[in-house]
């Protein structure tokens, strides 16, 4: 393992991408850094710009209207970066499948901007905090 | 050659950039933690500030379309250049007193150029949100350093009766008087440690590089190893800057012994009051700012210029 | 000159990435003053009503449920009695009051949730945090009883899909104990605060005239005047058999709907009280062989307000038309009576007394049309923030302190 | 306040309906054509005082029903007035918005789905569909649908 790769697992700054979803995934994720789960612990921070970003957290199905907003914000994340998609939605549409107004899931939007992306899926619905901590755990020591 | 190899280790390794980093990311961590237990969190691990630097080390740099690059690169550089400077010259005069006379002008100078820095790789970024950050910043940079260069005026008048004519304008010879333990002195100290404050960018005056707005503050558009670069570049500050003040106003630093214990003691103090200022203000807008140390502060540091010059003239060391 | 300033200022569109949220706010200000508040939604629109006709009508409650992901038990139940409504179908007594305890817990946990934000609004950033740390147990309450934290989708046509066990009775009963205590210090944290005072009241006043034009409801309303509450007015579920009472306030500022929020919560947890021992026994369901053709209306108050459906059935196992409102898409319009004329450094706070959803309020952009100073969400909050400060010092009061909460 | 009053106060409109349909104690139903349908929901608004809740459109194969959902608070009656748009190349309707500015939000999103126009409707742009949604394809019309 190259020393990158293990400095990225220490220190995960993740920024919060909300493509339509119905908050309660998004909760959870504030939940993340409130005293009963303090992801702090592992070096996790939330980040205010994807550029300082090494994790994108997706929530939602992803809308028509969110999709380009989707692919800017990975195409300005600096690489390597993982994509975790967060919820059934972000995952496989979940029930949202037969939308009109749906594009997503989350996968397909930034695989058709980076075929060679990094996704990890959180399921859900939504996910508990401890699945979500859990998945990027998994997630990280895949890379 | 081996003048110059050793010049390059005391740039290199001690006490210059490895020493001092090490020493600046310990202080990081501690304000992280602290911050976290006051919110009743547990906070991160000790070598975090570490794992941050690494990987930002190990990521891709995007350049925005639009930046001027070459500002945008050398910027940062230019930033943790001068922090360098700053701290192997103060290391230099604490351990190896090798001080040169009007070193104390020369740090003034130095200390200025992070915040040059920032403002120049911000604007050179091209982003909205950076454009305001650099105003911010400007604004700050025209707002601290006036009292800061009268704080070191107080300093000087009170320590020139003690030290050789033509020795005034120097650090290590400055360093030998615990200033703070009178009223003028202490009327600088305070005045010059909510400076400090402002250069490191902390609450009350975070208005440019908030940890929460960073977003929309001057290092937006960085990525990769330039934030890096910002990144040690605070990280080093949180050593130089405390330093230089317990240098110039608490009676400088030990090598060996008492004065060592002293000196590190001193250190932390001076860490410890940014930390409580850090966590128990809100933040000021940038006008409050400005009103703050031009107002407030020029008035008290006026008033500590007088004290000083009777003080000195009369001998009253307390004054 | 004007030009190249202004420039920057117009390319903080919806797309920049810095909006973190779906929805987008546009500001223009004159100076300090807001004079005109433009939304565009469509950023989280999914076409749930086009999805409702695909599904059967004991999926929908599912679908529903995730409309808005804190008014999960509303949304469902609203949707159940719209169908209940022309189906001629009549829930057991112990669903009804099982429905009754699911919403109040809900309620509970967002009014909370909304303390706890709206601390974060006003620079009390351990009021946040603490606030949330509240807001667990009862969570973790639903989660006992519904097996999900959020979007529980307890109700079916017909009655509940869960039932409460009988042992679980002591716990919540213990748990509502613990939060009632954390709720009264909180409200009368609120209530005596000086700086709170200051920085509330006079904010963001919605009149009792605008409120009705705007259609408001939820404690939006009740906080300008308006006697609007489902529960009370169209009693469902057990609320008519419970002694409670609704809590409305005059002055329409941000202090009175906070003040709202805060007496709602212990209103709730006498009503969970009392409802859990009241619970009769029996089934918690009746069986529905088929839904007739027919129309019909449900609505239930959410946290937030009214959740209003309308169901349609042609007799098959799928609905024609299926209505949703969400009580934020009367609320947020409400905003253009609300904030023109306020000072941007109350824009946020503003908005987030009506708690449009917790993220809807993080999606803002100022453009000022004079002096091209743009504010994004940050410079609000802190402006917001500065001004809790700067009224702090005016008054001189102490700080909150911890131990209070 | 009881179900007299209100049957009272709707007295005053009872010429432009075409009907009053009671399905239960506390839903009512008032069917109308599209040209009355502003001045009921005015006098709705304004002399019964019913609070606005929402508006559904439907697409009905063979005309376009828009039903304004009305609260009566005090009795707790939800009061629909249902309104019939025959014309389905050219759908329009007086809009309410004027008087209930609560009311323009729905009116955009039922322009945006079904397609019908609001005639004076203070701001009529495209509320919630993506900006790169086709022109002239509404999602809920039957024959999208298919």
């Amino acid at each position: 393992m190259s020393w990158k790769t293990w400095s990225l697992k220490k220190s995960v700054w993740v920024f919060h991408v909300n493509t339509g979803a119905c908050n309660n995934c998004d909760i959870e994720i504030v939940n993340l850094l409130t005293p009963k789960f303090d992801v702090e612990r592992f070096g996790m921070k939330l980040v205010g710009s994807p550029r300082h970003a090494d994790a994108l957290l997706v929530t939602g199905v992803v809308t028509r209207q969110a999709a380009p907003r989707l692919k800017e914000v990975y195409r300005q994340t600096p690489k390597p970066c993982v994509v975790f998609a967060i919820g059934a939605c972000a995952c496989d549409k979940g029930i949202f499948h037969a939308g009109y107004h749906v594009v997503g899931p989350v996968d397909k939007i930034v695989r058709e901007e980076d075929p060679n992306a990094i996704i990890a899926y959180v399921p859900g619905c939504p996910p508990k905090p401890e699945a979500m901590i859990s998945g990027v755990v998994k997630a990280l020591s895949a890379l | 050659m081996s003048s110059a190899l050793s010049n390059l280790f005391w740039i290199l390794i001690f006490p210059g950039f490895l020493f001092t980093v090490v020493l600046g990311l310990a202080a990081s961590w501690i304000v992280r933690k602290v911050s976290a237990l006051v919110q009743w969190r547990v906070g991160p691990p000790f070598a975090q500030p570490l794992y941050d630097i690494m990987k930002l080390m190990g990521k891709e740099i995007l350049l925005p379309q639009e930046a001027q690059r070459h500002v945008f690169i050398a910027a940062p550089l230019v930033g943790l250049a001068g922090v360098l400077l700053l701290s192997t010259m103060l290391w230099r005069i604490t351990i190896a007193e090798t001080a040169f006379v009007g070193d104390i002008i020369v740090a003034i100078y130095l200390m200025v150029l992070p915040s040059l820095a920032l403002i120049l790789g911000s604007s050179a970024s091209a982003s909205p949100h950076a454009a305001i950050g650099t105003s911010r910043e400007m604004k700050l940079v025209l707002g601290y350093e006036l009292p800061l260069v009268l704080a070191f005026v107080v300093v000087i008048i009170k320590t020139a009766g003690h030290v050789e004519p033509g020795q005034q304008l120097s650090l290590a010879a400055i360093s030998e008087h615990a200033t703070v333990l009178s009223v003028s002195g202490m009327l600088a100290f305070l005045a010059s440690l909510l400076c400090v404050q402002a250069k490191l960018g902390f609450v009350p005056f975070d208005i440019a590089e908030s940890e929460t707005e960073v977003a929309s503050g001057v290092i937006i558009e960085y990525s990769g190893a330039l934030l890096a670069v910002w990144k040690l570049m605070h990280a080093m500050m949180l050593v130089a800057l405390p330093l230089f003040l317990v240098m110039v106003f608490l009676g400088g630093f030990g090598t060996a012994g008492w004065p060592l214990v002293a000196g590190i003691g001193k250190y932390v103090l001076v860490l410890v009051l940014i930390i409580l200022i850090k966590n128990t203000n809100p933040r000021m807008r940038i006008d409050q700012a400005m009103r703050f140390f031009w107002f407030y502060c020029g008035i008290a540091l006026a008033v500590a210029v007088i004290l000083a010059t009777i003080g000195n003239y009369y001998g009253i060391s307390w004054l | 000159m004007k030009e190249t300033v202004r420039k920057p200022v117009l390319a903080v569109g919806p797309f920049h990435p810095l909006q973190e949220e779906m929805e987008f706010f546009q500001l223009t200000v004159d100076g300090e003053i807001v004079t005109d508040i433009d939304v565009r939604i469509s950023y989280n629109h999914r076409g749930m009503e086009g999805i409702a006709e695909t599904m059967q009508y004991d999926q929908i409650p599912f679908l529903v449920s995730r409309i808005c992901g804190i008014c999960s038990a509303s949304h469902p139940l609203a949707y159940v009695q719209a169908v209940e409504d022309f189906a001629g179908i009549t829930p057991p007594d112990r669903a009804r009051y099982v429905r009754t305890i699911i919403n109040e817990l809900e309620r509970i946990h967002s009014h909370v949730l909304w303390v706890g934000l709206a601390g974060h609004f006003i620079g009390y950033d351990t009021v946040f945090m603490w606030a949330w740390k509240y807001r667990e147990p009862v969570l973790d309450l639903l989660e006992k009883i519904t097996g999900n934290r959020n979007n529980y989708g307890n109700v079916r046509v017909g009655g509940c899909r869960e039932d409460i066990p009988d042992e679980l009775k002591p716990e919540i009963l213990r748990e509502m104990d613990k939060i009632e205590k954390k709720v009264d210090m909180l409200t009368k944290a609120v209530l005596d605060d000086p700086i709170l005072h200051a920085r509330l009241k006079g904010v963001g006043t919605l009149t009792k005239k605008d409120g009705i034009a705007y259609a408001v409801t939820g404690p939006t309303a009740r906080g300008s005047g308006i006697k609007v509450d489902v529960r009370h007015d169209d009693p469902y579920a057990a609320y008519g058999e419970l002694d409670w009472k609704v809590i409305t306030q005059e002055q329409g500022d941000v202090f009175a709907k906070a003040v709202v929020r805060l007496l709602e919560t212990s209103e709730c947890i006498k009503m969970v009280r009392e409802a859990l021992k009241k619970l009769p026994g029996g089934p918690i369901a009746v069986e529905v062989k088929e839904i007739p053709p027919g129309e019909g209306c449900g609505h239930a108050e959410a946290p937030r307000g009214e959740t209003f459906h309308y169901v349609r059935s042609d007799g098959g196992n799928r609905p024609v038309r299926h209505k949703m409102r969400a009580p934020s898409y009367v609320n947020v319009p409400s905003f253009r009576a609300s904030c023109i004329g306020q000072h941007i450094a109350d824009v946020t706070l503003t908005l987030a007394a009506v708690d449009p959803c917790y993220s809807c309020t993080e999606r803002l952009a100022v453009v000022d049309s004079h002096n091209s100073v743009i504010h994004d969400y940050d410079s609000l909050l802190r402006l917001s923030r500065e001004k809790t400060a700067r009224l702090k010092k005016e008054i001189g009061a102490p700080e909150m302190r911890l131990e209070d909460i | 306040m009881n179900k007299k009053e209100l049957d009272n106060k709707l007295s005053g409109i009872r010429d432009k309906l075409l009907g009053v349909e009671q399905t239960s104690e506390k839903r009512m139903y008032l069917p109308c054509e599209a040209e009355n349908c502003y001045s009921v929901c005015k006098f709705l608004f304004e002399e019964v005082g019913c609070r606005f809740v929402i508006v559904t459109g439907i697409d009905a194969e063979d005309c376009f029903e828009l039903l304004y959902h009305f609260s009566y608070d005090q009795l707790g009656c939800i009061v629909t007035v249902k309104t019939f748009i025959h014309d389905r190349d050219n759908p329009s309707i007086e809009s309410i918005a004027q008087i209930l500015p609560g009311a323009e939000w729905i009116e955009r999103e039922i322009h945006d789905e079904l397609g019908i126009e609001f005639k004076n409707h203070p701001n009529m742009r495209r509320l919630i569909l993506a900006d790169d949604w086709p022109e002239g394809v509404y999602p809920l019309r039957k024959d999208t649908k298919k």
